[in-house]
């Protein structure tokens, strides 16, 4: 009969708990795990999203054996060939070209934090290069940049539950309704407790419906908004004199750069009243425990990392640390992206946080590895594009468990782009778009096939499970690398995660104190928990001591800068890119779950204002083309009243109404992070709706075909 | 991405419904055209027979008409196939029927009726069959099953009747037309000058739009 | 043919209540609650017959509650072979009656018709809307056994050389201004009934079928020879009013009644129909002399600012002495509701306002009372968009094509007129010899005997209903 | 008086979890096993936003259903405490979802062991060629009636927005009620000048 498996949830950063129920080798069910941040409760993704294990071939069909290139076309080949070819590829490139030659990705999300362990100590120590990078730096790289240089940890100072127990919460460009419905479940119970929610967000997301004050502002403006918000604070007087004399640096260059912003200037270029920004501000100062919370709508702008420095910075001011129901918390995406950076996954950091050009640390995994390891950063992610097109530095691509053509900006490019590489490998669970460029592509276990640990958006530990054996011939990620490793001449023989995850505490003071016995035990463990002793972190900066260098928050203000691409004539029409509650990411997983894929479908939306609406001759829930300066797509217009006119929103989930097709690749100057909430477009009607639908369709079967959908079959 | 969508309808709102069988009439009009009927009352040489009737009780009055059932009885107790759906449209091949009348005993809503058949503006006869007529046998004339067919197969422009039914406009609460391809309206939605019919063309799967109002009463329930 | 009945008639049976009728009628004389049979309140009712237009509410076949079809038909005066369907509301038939006389080998039958018979008439037949046929109609009267087969435009054209001259004279003395046309019988009803005291400002013209009618049992008697008491002087109108108007006890010369009888352009099809006269497929014929002979003034009687533009076009030129600059007087031309135009003639600008549907007469009439009207001649038609909506007339199916159906015969008539070589009253030869050989001149004895009259205050009954 | 189930959108986040549950639970589980195509993807209440409010609208159960008195075959009853709609009667003349002044009652394929009914008598043109129609049936909430532990919806929401209602507690809340504005009124003491 059925048994159950505790696990944690694969979609978003919650990290819920929750068991797999299993009947003869096959996962039938899922229930929700009375877990540290879910209690026992789970969103539509939690509930319904399990079934992609039993490859329904929706969207794309799962991975089953290794594949290689051979006269165009991807021929499925046996491990051993796979293995050798990739590892005399890359052996050649690097000969040829130099380590740097080489970009490697890690994997916010179903593979954990071992096999990221081991992807940036393959590219460090077998390739001998920083490049490796992950999606956070589409996302939450900001964050990590931002944070790290304000308070020191790239990361939440605070927790989940403590969320509901804050007198004041502060949501800044964040829609957890659609991205963590665990997280907004905390929201509400805040709410119902008596806390002042305030929003600041363009749209009127659900937590603006319920919230006591809601700053419409214009979309590329949060600078402006958040240096107002500092200016009066100092100006009124509001902010902790004795806590910001004692525990921060900065005041008067602070200070300075905030004096011209005053709430009516910020109104002019945000346009959010005056008085409510002052009212808001005066209610964040005064309330005893106040908690900012923030998400893409803060990270995904060219100017990112000086927005969340502004946000620290209030907190700062405020004195709003160190204790539990305060703090800042950037809420993360994906389920394992505060992993992917914990185990360093990044090109300036080993893991743990460690800078890679701080010789004591790197000689520290020198010796760890066996190895001389490179000093200077690897690229990041977003600049890859531009390094192979424009300067031609970088021939091989080792894209484990991402999509960037679905998930980065202007996808044409990308494609453009890996199509010039010499070398692509995709190590992957689904067939998927990047994978149609690969001249090598693995076949990788997927969440439910392997034992491992993923990281909650709060710093969280939480050992995830192995429910079933995987199908066909695929291994874990963490194998694969260290089997290409092994055939490159750098043995890697773990034996199972544990050991890797050993290796990694060892490493890292952070984390040294978090064994896989005392997640059992506990149920997961907060870092930072330095000793065997130690019981984890639950909020950041006890008594106020920040992990900067000299243990003081840095407060931050700079100049305000509008997003590149303005609307005009040609393009009227502004885009932001979000996502909405039943997919996750680039939908390989959701978009192959029945009751998800049923929910919402190809081709997508795009959410327009009624008055935009109206003005085309759009109705709802008609096809319409979408068209920037990089490209044009079809998706479902949806008219909406929380929509501004002016505005569109569409989400990044959808292969048809692929939004990546429009956006720009305008960079932040420090953490590279696209602007993915602003660009231009403009708006068609289709006159022959009923011909539409039947292109829609087709173009749906023959993507289902490339993706290999009803060809092999278990 | 499927977009079936169930049969459209006409319903009336008793409450707007004031009785003058403009209804009736236009229905018999569009109808008709091939048996001589054009624009004006003289041209009209066979009894008025309306796919949709008026009634009037002391209480309320409205027509009454075919809803296009997705299960259709009628067609169910069918003999000889003559009843189908076609296009979105439960209709009588009139060619086919046999005037078994079981169709008009199934029909819940009595929207079904038994009506000589006519063709340019004659009697049709039948075949073989005789009956008596005053004193001595005669042909006797087809009857056949009527019903609402949403005005389907009814050719419109010129001087023609139906003319103006595609231009004319009616609100729509329910559905949309554009979605279902820009169905016309059939002559009684679009000649009832008290616009108290409508045509309904909803969506599988979906309800009809619920207004915000109704929602907004959701937030002033508390136990 | 003296006014016994009323005409216009709601069957009770058939009647739902739907009141659409009541919406019609321009003086409210429909009465009764929603939902049950309504009356026509006589006195009141100007006859214009819109409300049978309107009614919808037909007669279901086999209801067994109702008296039986032949029966209806015989009640209202309609030929048994009649097929169309029964409506609640009607006008007294005639055809019956006329079916008979014309069969009587005796009588000198004579007929006259309305300008609009012949653009509304083929739509009787399924012909589109519009269709001109004043050829057809002429040669299927004859076929009907019609000795003489004249035409109401004539009369159209004598009513103009009439009133136009008393206007003249009128504007010259400044008496009795504004003056109203009278030839419309629905408007002359409704002056008696409810502004009897303005009646003096009614021209005194008879209308264009009395005229006929007057000049058939004289003037042509004395041409062809007949007794006028062997004549049998018949109408064919677009307008159900016009029965009431030959039934008026003053029309009549020398105590022949001027009209014997008046049918409706219905009732003209359902007898061509009886006949079994294939009308699609008769030859063009022409109307007989004298009383056939018109110009396009007279065709355009039909229309609403038919009459206004037809007695501008000759009054023009007897009071300048030069020909018109621009004949077509457009600005005139329209439709329902109050239009007005100031027209400049020599040194003397003629202000001048035109009413279609009665229901916008009353603000005019307000205005005369208290003297401050300042016109100096009205038209009033009581239909809406004169003669072409008469009651009369073919009745539509949908009322969606109503106003479609309007414009296309207006549009006809219009197309008539500008066909015509004549297109003045004036110069229609056949109205100068009328003058020459036996009127004399325009408002002069012989005129003021035949084709002039009075008006009866009906305002005493006002006060009872 | 009926059960229902009622949202309270000030908890309501939009997440359409019960959607999702309504559907899994009136499908067994077998909604994981079936081709893509033949799931029948019906959920029976609908989450709505309008500018001031996020719920989900379902069948109220109403005492005076209007749907079941505009039946014309007595297809809907009111059976143990929820108003019922009889599928295998249903004839499927959408007149119920006219009716429904929630707009609760959609008009969906009838399934019968994860395959569409067919129907014997009617055909129909719209897969192109002639062939038999499905039964097209008008669906709504049933309180999940058949599986015994209440409504899923209910079960699922993470954030409580939903509410099982059950005959006895509203006559409760409003003792309840009464009570507490009878406490209130006390503290006014005489009236009298009133």
């Amino acid at each position: 009969m059925g048994n159950k498996v505790l696990t944690v949830c694969p979609y978003c950063g919650s990290g819920c708990q929750m068991h797999l129920l299993v009947e003869d080798g096959k996962v039938v069910g899922a229930e929700p795990a009375d877990g540290r941040t879910n209690e026992g409760n789970l969103c539509l993704k939690g509930h319904y999203g399990w079934d992609f294990l039993n490859d329904p071939q929706i969207l794309t069909a799962r991975l089953r054996k290794p594949m290689i290139r051979k006269e165009g076309v991807l021929r499925e080949v046996s491990w051993e060939e796979a293995i050798q070819f990739t590892a005399e590829k890359l052996t050649a490139i690097k000969e040829k070209y130099g380590p740097d030659a080489i970009m490697g990705t890690g994997s916010a999300r179903g593979p954990g934090n071992e096999a990221n362990y081991v992807m940036q100590k393959f590219m460090r120590a077998v390739i001998g290069t920083n490049n490796i990078d992950h999606c956070a730096r589409v996302c939450h790289g900001p964050s990590v940049a931002g944070l790290t240089y304000s308070l020191g940890d790239g990361a939440m100072s605070n927790s989940i539950p403590e969320i509901e127990d804050t007198d004041l919460l502060f949501i800044f460009g964040y829609n957890a309704a659609v991205t963590h419905p665990i997280v907004a479940r905390r929201i509400v119970r805040a709410k119902q407790k008596g806390a002042t929610i305030i929003v600041s967000d363009p749209r009127k997301t659900e937590s603006a419906r319920i919230a006591d004050t809601w700053l419409p502002l214009k979309g590329g403006t949060n600078m402006a908004l958040v240096n107002a918000f500092g200016h009066v604070l100092i100006e009124e007087d509001l902010f902790d004199k004795e806590y910001t004399a004692n525990y921060v640096e900065g005041f008067e260059e602070y200070k300075a750069s905030v004096k011209k912003y005053t709430p009516e200037y910020a109104e002019s270029i945000t346009g959010v009243k005056a008085n409510d920004i002052r009212k808001v501000m005066r209610q964040y100062a005064k309330s005893n425990k106040a908690m900012i919370l923030y998400g893409m709508g803060v990270c995904q702008f060219a100017q990112a990392v000086d927005v969340v420095k502004g946000l620290a910075s209030l907190a700062l001011l405020t004195g709003h640390f160190g204790r539990s129901g305060v703090g800042i918390g950037p809420v993360r995406g994906q389920n394992n992206v505060q992993g992917s950076c914990d185990m360093g996954a990044l090109p300036n950091v080993y893991p743990g946080y460690q800078s890679v050009t701080d010789p004591k640390i790197r000689k520290k995994f020198e010796k760890a590895w066996g190895v001389t390891l490179p000093e200077k950063t690897g690229y990041h992610l977003t600049e890859i594009p531009h390094l192979v097109l424009k300067e031609d530095k970088v021939k091989a691509y080792y894209i484990f468990g991402e999509d960037p053509v679905q998930s980065d900006p202007n996808a044409a490019e990308v494609r453009e782009t890996l199509e010039k590489m010499e070398f692509v490998i995709v190590q992957d669970i689904f067939m998927n778009k990047t994978a149609l460029h690969a001249d090598v592509v693995l076949p990788a276990t997927s969440w439910g096939e392997h034992e491992g640990v993923y990281s909650s958006a709060d710093r969280g530990f939480q050992r995830i499970r192995k429910a079933i054996d995987p199908p066909g011939e695929v291994k874990p990620d963490w194998q694969i690398i260290s089997e290409v490793a092994t055939a490159m001449g750098y043995p890697m023989s773990y034996r199972n995660t544990e050991e890797i995850w050993d290796e990694m505490r060892a490493l890292c003071p952070k984390f040294s104190g978090a064994s896989y016995k005392k997640m059992e035990e506990q149920g997961g463990v907060q870092w930072p928990c330095p000793s065997e002793d130690h019981p984890g972190t639950p909020y950041l900066y006890e008594g106020n001591r920040f992990s900067t260098l000299n243990g003081k928050g840095r407060l931050f203000a700079c100049e305000w800068r509008a997003p590149l691409e303005q609307p005009d004539q040609e393009y009227p029409l502004t885009l932001s890119t979000v996502r909405e509650v039943g997919h996750y990411s680039v939908r390989t997983m959701t978009g192959n779950c029945r009751a998800l894929s049923q929910l919402s479908d190809e081709p997508g939306n795009i959410q327009i204002s009624p008055g935009d609406a109206s003005s085309l001759g759009i109705e709802d829930g008609h096809l319409v083309s979408i068209i920037s300066r990089r490209g044009k797509i079809v998706a479902r217009a949806q008219i909406s009243d929380r929509v501004k006119t002016g505005a569109t929103y569409m989400t990044y989930h959808f292969w048809i109404g692929a939004c990546n097709e429009l956006t720009g690749d305008a960079l932040d100057p420090v953490s590279k992070t696209p602007e993915y909430k602003y660009c231009a477009i403009r708006l068609e009607k289709i006159p022959d709706q009923l011909r539409a639908e039947q292109q829609v369709r087709q173009q749906y079967e023959s993507l289902r075909k490339q993706m290999h959908v009803g060809a092999g079959q278990a | 991405m499927k977009k079936e969508r169930p049969n459209s309808f006409v319903i009336a709102e008793a409450g707007k419904c004031i009785g003058c069988k403009a209804c009736e009439l236009a229905c018999f009009t569009v109808h008709n055209q091939d048996n001589g009927v054009a624009a004006s009352v003289g041209t009209v040489t066979i009894p008025v027979l309306p796919r949709l009737y008026v009634i009037q009780t002391d209480s309320f009055t409205m027509p009454l008409q075919c809803r296009h059932c997705e299960n259709a009885p009628c067609a169910g107790v069918c003999p000889v196939q003559a009843i189908r759906q076609e296009d979105g449209a439960i209709l009588i091949d009139e060619d086919r029927c046999i005037g078994c009348k079981a169709c008009a005993v199934a029909c819940p809503f009595g929207a079904v009726s038994l009506y000589k058949s006519y063709g340019n503006g004659q009697e049709m006869k039948q075949p073989y069959l005789k009956e008596q007529q005053n004193g001595r046998l005669e042909r006797k004339a087809r009857v056949i099953a009527y019903k609402c067919d949403l005005c389907r197969n009814i050719e419109s422009g010129g001087n023609s009747a139906s003319g103006e039914m595609v231009s004319a406009g009616a609100v729509n609460h329910y559905g949309s037309l554009t979605e279902n391809g820009g169905e016309p309206f059939p002559a009684c939605v679009s000649v009832c000058p008290e616009q108290a019919l409508t045509l309904v063309s909803p969506s599988l799967g979906e309800s009809r739009p619920r207004t915000a109002a109704g929602l907004g009463s959701l937030r002033s329930l508390r136990l | 043919m003296p006014n016994i009945d009323p005409i216009i008639h709601i069957d009770e049976q058939l009647c739902t209540g739907c009141r659409r009728c009541a919406a019609v009628c321009p003086v409210d004389a429909i009465i009764g609650e929603a939902g049950t049979p309504q009356r026509i309140d006589e006195h009141r009712c100007v006859v214009c017959g819109q409300c049978v237009q309107a009614c919808t509410a037909y007669a279901a076949e086999s209801e067994p509650s109702l008296t039986s079809r032949a029966e209806k038909l015989r009640q209202r005066g309609q030929l048994s072979s009649v097929r169309e369907p029964l409506f609640a509301a009607y006008s007294t038939g005639h055809a019956l009656e006329l079916k008979e006389a014309l069969a009587d080998p005796k009588r000198y039958k004579v007929v006259q018709c309305a300008p609009v018979i012949r653009v509304s008439l083929a739509e009787e037949f399924g012909l589109p809307f519009g269709t001109l046929t004043p050829g057809k109609m002429a040669a299927a009267l004859r076929r009907l056994n019609f000795d003489r087969v004249y035409d109401t435009n004539f009369g159209a054209d004598v009513t103009i050389m009439e009133e136009g001259s008393e206007l003249i004279s009128r504007v010259m003395s400044g008496e009795r201004l504004p003056m109203f046309t009278s030839c419309c019988p629905a408007w002359v009803k409704h002056a008696e009934t409810a502004a009897p005291k303005l009646l003096e400002h009614l021209s005194s013209c008879k209308s264009p079928m009395q005229m006929i009618g007057a000049l058939v049992k004289t003037y042509s008697a004395e041409l062809d020879g007949v007794d006028p008491a062997n004549i049998l002087s018949v109408a064919v109108m677009p307008c159900t009013c016009k029965k009431f108007e030959a039934g008026r006890e003053e029309m009549n010369v020398d105590g022949h009644r001027e009209v014997d009888l008046v049918i409706t352009t219905r009732e003209l099809a359902q007898l061509i129909k009886d006949m079994g006269i294939d009308f699609i497929n008769l030859p063009d014929e022409p109307f007989d002399s004298p009383l056939g002979k018109y110009s396009g003034a007279g065709t355009i009687f039909g229309a609403t600012g038919g009459v206004m533009e037809a007695a501008i076009r000759t009054g023009y030129e007897l009071v300048t002495h030069e020909s018109i600059p621009n004949l077509q007087l457009d600005f005139i031309r329209g439709d329902e509701g109050i239009r007005t135009a100031a027209v400049q003639i020599g040194d003397l600008e003629l202000r001048v306002a035109m009413v279609a549907g009665l229901k916008y007469v009353s603000s005019i009439l307000e205005q005369v009372a208290d003297g401050t009207s300042p016109y100096h001649f009205i038209e009033v038609m009581a239909c809406p968009e004169g003669c072409v909506s008469g009651g009369g007339q073919p009745k539509l199916l949908l009322e969606t094509q109503r106003k479609r159906a309007y414009q296309a015969r207006k549009s006809a008539i219009y197309r008539h007129d500008s066909n015509q070589k004549v297109r003045k009253s004036h110069e229609n030869p056949a109205i100068i010899k009328l003058y020459k050989d036996f009127l004399g001149e325009p408002l002069g004895h012989a005129s003021h005997h035949l084709l002039h009259t009075q008006f009866i205050s009906r305002s005493a009954k006002e006060e009872l209903s | 008086m009926n059960s229902f189930v009622l949202a309270d959108p000030d908890k309501c986040i939009g997440c359409h979890t019960c959607e999702a549950a309504c559907v899994v639970a009136h499908s067994g589980n077998d909604l994981f096993e079936q081709e893509e195509s033949e799931i029948a993807f019906y959920p029976r209440l609908t989450v709505i936003e309008t500018d001031e409010v996020t719920a989900p609208v379902q069948c109220r159960h109403c005492e005076d259903a209007p749907c079941a008195n505009v039946c014309p075959n007595g297809s809907i009853t009111n059976k143990n405490n929820s108003i019922f709609i009889n599928q295998d009667t249903c004839i499927g003349c959408k007149t119920c979802m006219l009716a429904c002044p929630y707009g609760a009652i959609s008009m969906v394929t009838a399934y019968q062991d994860g395959q569409k009914q067919r129907q014997s008598g009617l055909r129909t043109n719209a897969e192109g060629a002639w062939s038999r129609k499905e039964r097209i049936v008008a669906n709504k909430c049933d309180l999940c009636d058949e599986s015994g532990n209440g409504p899923e919806c209910v079960r699922v929401c993470p954030t409580d927005a939903l509410r099982f209602i059950v005959p006895g507690q509203i006559d409760e809340s409003i003792a309840r009620k009464r009570t507490a504005s009878a406490q209130l009124l006390q503290q006014f003491g005489s009236l009298s000048g009133y």
